[in-house]
């Protein structure tokens, strides 16, 4: 378990390092924040200034290899625009990001759990053709459309939720309703394609020649083996949302990360920036451990270390081998 | 639940009671191309102490009737008619509900291959304990006795520190080993075996035989053997029913059938077998396939391939006729196929 | 102990010769992580003769199959094909080496790519080999020739597999090994998918091709009965290494490793005449696992007669002192009237020899 | 590395053939093969209603989106300050002005048509770069295995693990938010999800045995993917690229809508519901018509892909043409035979 482990962190941190590295050197590119700090009419002396107190005229490594160290000390630099440690300003923002993200995916996942296993009971019945359908459309719809025109019809029209900003509950309902929609869409497909398979396994058969009720069958047999699916997939779209939170924030005027982000890469504020990228990136690092670890408690197949699926070609001789034995043709073409 | 169980009488345990009988079963498949018969009118008796064996090629409905006994058929599967009685209960006539009841203490059934056929996400002990809990209420903790128990009885060595075990980490014999004690977990009367040694090695076959005949002897159960391996039946079966194309082409105690085969099929198959002839011989085959099942012909099903066929065989389809003496076969010439 | 097959006089010369095949895979992660697939393996194979392959799953004869047409590299080993080693050999040499191996595979539907058709399947080879059959027309009338040779119709060359059963489908794959008119087919259980009369026709089609081609077959199954039916002489394979070989009558009738006789007396037989149940040896426990082979004779974990010397030393490959080509390897062979008892049918057997009912419930693994 | 590979990770099915329930034991008559190859799949598509107005909607779409521009002439660009946002539906000011105007007096319709075009223009390369590159490099990856096959991976994991959008907006503000600029960041962030599906279906492939047998005729590994592996892999692909389309669409459209995406005076549907946000309170179609169009579009997109998945998958195209239950079932054998 420990092997899996520190394989799995090692394997995660690579992304994780070539991301933040990467966003460091492309926010450099952006130019140099000096024209936009200093006053149009700031002399050459200042802009030199300017620069060299932050080290912008430092080769890129040498740049890169300051901030590290500064990191190493947990130190993130400061914003530019407000002098303010940038490392807080991430913090202060995170909590809010991760709220919405958190309430979001639970809503998304209980709600497909619900919807996707009653389409998988009778496969092109109606329950199935009606959530195959809502959960197409509800993958569909644009995110920023859908948050105007909520804002529209409820804040403006109706006058039930605020347009913007965190208040009292209400305020919640917009943001996690237009955040909701693509994961809950998606997974909706999953868990119904997950059932599908997984009730027409043989050892669904296998239950009911127990006597297993119907109930038993789809909660304890089924469900747990299309969970693994819907757990990966379910990671992939948490990574995702925040791609949703950059959009929503800025429509809502939640003061997230996405929202931090977005303005520090306007304003050339690389030290927010990198802090608030940093902060992102290492989450999605836990996440997929996590992910992982739960991967690992449900399905016993993943757990033994270093046990690979298909990885080599020696592997999979190995798993060939099997198939010598005498294979009395049942299935059909 | 546990009612029905209970006001069915328990035949008292002694050989050759009639646990089971199949009485014109019928088997409608649902396909792109319609709605086809893939059983057709299959009537046999299963007695208690005794094998008795389906044997047939692959989509002859052998595995069908067996899932259609069980209750188990897929969605795209509807018996559509015929009686099929176990232990005095119509089990066609129930809802699928009152039919959870039987599933486990009447009637238990192995399944061919036992990977796919073992939930890979829980313990065997967990899967072993589980009728336990369905049909009997047991804790969890007094079911995982139980498995260790069920596991000891089927020969698993170490059963205490293996019971916590998932499938994937025992060899296929001992999973099959696995799959057995499930089905016998509840002592039924009935148990279907499913191609049960079809996807092992010839070593492990001849050990999972042994075990199925020492729990048959054990507990007086039936048994249905379901197979495609003409020597497994000889071995293993005290009658057979041959199928063909969803018919039941010749039935009768084993030694008689395979001695003297009525069935010009039954011949053909007993001579396809390639002991005994010698190197370099031609074996004798059957001319053709067998045939759809969409395209099943009006008479006899075996017309195609027959060499004794005339024109009653296309025209009408012979019925299976007992013989008075224990066997039946559905052929117009039975009595010339010595002579060919 | 490698020169055995070579030392045994009046061989014809032998067309493939392997010595000390031996292959490994390496398995990531767990413990011992070298699988022994292959242990050491000498073959012969003579011109126009089946060779028949037995042994359990597991025991290493796909790998064989698949090393013999090198799509598995040999760890150790050479393969001599009339004198030459076909690893050594690059472009167009080995590309004319493959034409003269050619395998049929044991599933005809996987085996068989379903976006093609039969005619485009069997004339894929030439695609490789554009020398063979150089024009087009050259190459229809070739196709037509091989679709009649394996008992289709010329119009079959349009259809795709799907529309055939699995004896036409196998009919194909045979059709297919023939295009480039090999020497030597590997057929890695042909007729185990089959049906039992549909085996029956792809039997005799087989050895129909090998009277009129004179092509040589290593025929590898797991099913006995099939094995005594086509082949000239039997290897048996057991953890990775051959045990026995011999010619089929030889090893059938009179085995001399006590894995052999308890593989033989597993297989059921058709034979209902006897009233009295067949004694057999029913062995206890599995084949171990390849990662980690016993010391010594590989069989000894399930062996009857195991003794000491079993898990020190590994028995070397002795012919029996009549039968020069028979040959096993064993600290303690069966004598042959020992075998034919063991393989009796009861009736006759067990009143004399006592021993064989402690053989019948034998099985305590030493 | 245990965990299943994420290959196909926007297949509902999880890339998986899912067996239809009770073929296993069922043999299905074997001439079934032949009549699914006569019937094409245009006739397949015509008997499932959905799919069918999906495909004529995205024709519909694709026309707008080439003829469009052209017949609308100048009438997108027409500014008449008189007629500022005006309502749609009102039939009073001609056909030009049925979907209403903007506020410069600009006919919303010819608006959209001509968004249409700039839309389709920025997601079709986008799909196309990233389905061709991304599926080659998987194929390859998957084919050989071993090296490559890690190190593929591995760059996979690296643009995936970070929200896209995300570097799509930190790139696009570096490299100005030109067209071609906004096509090559979409191709490149969705390189990996056709480089994991190709990856995973070619891997699995090359141990197929067919595959087998083309080796030991010593074809070259080119031509194996050429002629066993990418025929089979395709319509996976394709049916992946419909749903990434719709992907892209709306990546666009955000990236639009932020800021940096395309910028005026060329229009694109995300655009334009930017541009009508300021004036939410009184002109609601600004948004809301462009808006409906990219929902419209993405939705027809994956209805029909996933009709696609079915239709290209033999394992379970079976379902089209199942009939109904209630219809046949009591029905006496003879008859339907």
């Amino acid at each position: 378990m420990l092997t899996f482990l520190r394989r799995r962190i090692v394997s995660s941190a690579l992304p994780l390092l070539v991301v933040v590295l990467g966003v460091f050197a492309l926010a450099r590119l952006t130019g140099n924040p000096a024209s936009l700090y200093l006053p149009l009419n700031a002399t050459a002396e200042m802009r030199a200034n300017f620069t060299a107190k932050y080290g912008f005229d430092d080769p890129l490594l040498v740049q890169m290899a300051h901030y590290f160290g500064g990191v190493l000390r947990l130190d993130f630099g400061e914003s530019l625009r407000t002098g303010e440690p940038a490392a807080a300003m991430a913090l202060r923002a995170f909590p809010a990001t991760l709220q919405l993200a958190g309430t979001t995916m639970l809503l998304a996942v209980v709600l497909a759990v619900i919807v996707g296993c009653w389409a998988a009971l009778k496969p092109n019945g109606v329950a199935d053709r009606i959530s195959s359908f809502v959960s197409m459309a509800a993958a569909s719809v644009p995110d920023f459309w859908l948050a105007i025109m909520g804002i529209l019809v409820f804040a403006i029209t109706l006058g039930w939720v605020p347009t913007s900003g965190v208040g009292g509950a209400t305020s919640w309902i917009l943001p996690i309703a237009t955040l909701l929609l693509r994961p809950f869409g998606v997974l909706v497909q999953i868990v119904r394609g997950a059932m599908v398979s997984s009730l027409s396994e043989p050892y669904i058969k296998l239950a009911r020649s127990k006597g297993a009720s119907e109930f038993r069958v789809v909660t304890r047999h089924a469900l747990r083996n299309a969970a693994a699916p819907a757990l990966t997939v379910a990671g992939d779209l948490t990574v995702s949302l925040v791609n949703g939170a950059v959009v929503v924030e800025s429509i809502f005027g939640w003061p997230g990360i996405g929202k931090l982000m977005i303005d520090s890469i306007l304003q050339r504020d690389f030290a927010v920036l990198q802090a608030a990228v940093l902060l992102t990136a290492v989450s999605i690092f836990i996440l997929n451990i996590l992910i992982d670890l739960g991967y690992a408690g449900l399905d016993a197949r993943v757990r033994p270390a270093g046990r690979r699926k298909k990885s080599s070609r020696a592997a999979s001789v190995v798993v060939a081998e099997p198939k010598e034995r005498k294979i009395h043709v049942q299935t059909t073409p | 639940m546990r009612t029905a169980t209970v006001s069915v009488p328990r035949a008292s345990m002694i050989d050759d009671d009639v646990v089971l009988t199949v009485t014109g079963l019928n088997v409608d498949l649902r396909t792109p191309k319609g709605v086809l018969r893939a059983v057709n009118d299959v009537s046999f008796e299963a007695l208690s102490g005794r094998t008795l064996a389906l044997l047939g090629e692959s989509g002859c409905g052998k595995s069908m009737t067996a899932k259609a006994v069980a209750g188990l058929l897929d969605p795209v599967a509807d018996v559509t008619g015929g009686t099929v009685v176990l232990g005095g209960t119509d089990l066609a006539a129930l809802t699928p509900k009152e039919r959870l009841a039987y599933a486990g203490p009447e009637l238990g059934i192995v399944f061919q291959d036992a990977l796919t056929a073992l939930n890979p996400v829980y313990t065997v002990g967990t899967q072993l304990g589980e009728a336990f809990r369905i049909h009997e209420g047991l804790s969890a903790k007094a079911a995982k006795v139980k498995a260790i128990e069920l596991m000891r009885r089927v020969g698993i060595p170490e059963p205490e520190s293996r019971v916590d075990s998932f499938p994937h980490q025992f060899s296929g014999g001992m999973r099959q080993r696995i799959l057995i004690a499930m089905a016998v977990a509840l002592n039924p009367r009935l148990l279907i075996a499913d191609e049960p040694t079809t996807a092992l090695d010839v070593t492990v076959q001849a050990q999972i035989m042994k075990l199925l005949r020492d729990l048959r002897t054990e507990s007086h159960m039936a048994v249905v053997l379901i197979t495609h391996d003409l020597a497994l039946v000889a071995e293993e079966a005290d009658t057979v029913a041959v199928m063909y194309a969803g018919n039941v082409v010749e039935t009768g105690p084993v030694k008689e059938v395979f001695g003297t085969p009525h069935h010009p099929y039954t011949r053909g198959l007993l001579d396809s077998v390639p002991a005994d002839v010698g190197r370099g011989q031609d074996l004798t085959s059957i001319a053709g396939s067998p045939p759809e099942l969409h395209r099943i012909p009006d008479g006899c099903v075996y017309q195609s391939r027959c060499p004794l066929v005339q024109d009653i065989c296309r025209a009408i389809r012979p019925t299976l006729e007992p013989d008075g003496a224990g066997r039946a076969v559905a052929c117009h010439f039975s009595e010339e196929l010595d002579n060919v | 102990m490698s020169d055995t097959t070579a030392t045994v006089p009046h061989l014809p010369v032998p067309l493939l010769d392997v010595r000390d095949l031996t292959k490994n895979f390496h398995v990531p992660g767990r413990g011992n992580n070298v699988l022994c697939a292959l242990d050491k393996i000498n073959l012969h194979v003579g011109r126009g003769e089946t060779l028949g392959l037995v042994g359990e799953s597991g025991c290493g004869k796909s790998t064989l199959a698949r090393t013999l047409l090198m799509l598995e590299r040999p760890d150790e080993g050479t393969i001599r094909f009339e004198g030459t080693d076909p690893f050594a050999l690059t472009g167009k040499e080995l590309l004319a080496w493959r034409r003269r191996v050619q395998m049929v595979f044991q599933d005809p539907f996987a085996s068989l790519n379903a976006r093609m058709t039969a005619g485009e399947i069997i004339s894929e080879p030439w695609a490789t080999h554009t020398t063979l059959y150089p024009s087009k027309k050259e190459r229809a009338a070739r196709l037509r020739e091989l679709l009649e040779i394996v008992g289709l119709r010329p119009s079959d060359a349009g259809k795709s597999p799907q529309e055939f059963s699995g004896g036409q489908r196998q009919r194909i794959g045979i059709a297919r090994a023939l295009a480039l008119n090999p020497d030597v087919i590997v057929l890695d259980e042909p007729v185990s998918a089959l049906d039992l009369s549909v085996q029956a026709q792809v039997l005799n089609l087989l050895n129909d091709l090998q009277q009129r081609l004179g092509v040589a077959y290593i025929f590898i199954s797991h099913d006995l009965s099939v094995v005594r039916h086509v082949a000239d002489r039997v290897a048996v394979m057991y953890l990775g290494r051959i045990i026995e070989t011999g010619t089929t009558e030889q090893v059938f009738d009179r085995p001399r490793h006590p894995y052999t006789a308890a593989l033989m007396s597993a297989s059921p037989h058709l034979d209902v005449s006897n009233s009295t149940p067949r004694k057999r040896i029913v062995l206890e426990g599995e084949m171990p696992s390849p990662l980690d082979p016993p010391s010594g004779c590989r069989f000894r974990t399930r062996c009857w007669k195991a003794q000491d010397i079993c898990a020190t030393d590994a028995p070397p490959a002795a012919a029996s002192t009549d039968e020069p080509l028979h040959v096993a390897e064993c600290h303690f062979p069966l004598m042959p009237e020992t075998a034919v008892q063991l393989l009796a049918p009861a009736a006759r057997s067990n009143d004399s020899d006592p021993r064989l009912h402690t053989i019948t419930d034998l099985g305590a693994p030493c | 590395m245990s965990r299943p590979p994420r290959n196909a990770v926007q297949l509902p099915s999880g890339g998986r053939t899912v067996a239809p329930p009770g073929t296993e034991a069922i043999a299905l008559p074997r001439g079934e093969s032949v009549a699914d190859k006569k019937t094409s799949l245009f006739q397949l598509l015509l008997k499932d209603r959905f799919a069918t107005v999906a495909a004529v909607v995205l024709v519909l779409v694709g026309l707008t989106a080439v003829f469009g521009p052209t017949l609308m002439g100048d009438l997108s660009t027409r500014q008449d300050l008189g007629a500022t946002n005006r309502p749609p539906f009102s039939f009073s000011d001609g056909w030009a002005f049925i979907l209403g105007s903007d506020s410069l007096g600009r006919s919303m319709l010819a608006r959209l048509v001509v968004a249409t075009q700039t839309t389709l223009s920025v997601a079709l390369p986008a799909v196309a770069i990233s389905l061709v590159l991304g599926s080659l490099w998987g194929v390859w990856a998957g084919y050989h295995r071993g090296w490559r096959e890690t190190v593929s991976m591995r760059i996979a994991d690296v643009i995936m693990s970070f929200p896209s959008l995300l570097l799509a907006v930190v790139i696009l503000y570096v490299f100005s938010p030109s067209a071609a600029n906004i096509v090559l960041i979409l191709a490149v962030t969705r390189i990996p999800i056709y480089l994991r599906t190709a990856r995973a279906e070619s891997a699995e492939l090359q141990s197929r045995t067919f595959v087998d047998a083309a080796r030991t005729f010593g074809t070259k590994p080119n031509a194996i993917i050429r002629r066993h592996v990418i025929p089979v892999v395709l319509p996976t692909l394709l049916t992946l690229a419909t749903i990434e389309f719709c992907y892209v669409m709306l990546a666009e459209s955000s990236l639009s809508f932020l800021g940096i995406g395309i910028q005026p005076p060329d229009v694109s549907w995300g655009l334009m519901v930017a541009q009508g946000r300021q004036y939410l309170q009184t002109a609601w179609w600004l948004s809301f018509f462009p808006g409906l169009a990219i929902m419209v579009t993405t939705v027809a997109a994956n209805v029909l892909a996933a009709w696609l998945r079915i239709a290209t998958d033999p394992a379970q195209r079976w379902r089209l043409t199942l009939p109904r239950k209630r219809l046949l079932v009591r029905l006496p054998v003879k008859e339907v035979l």
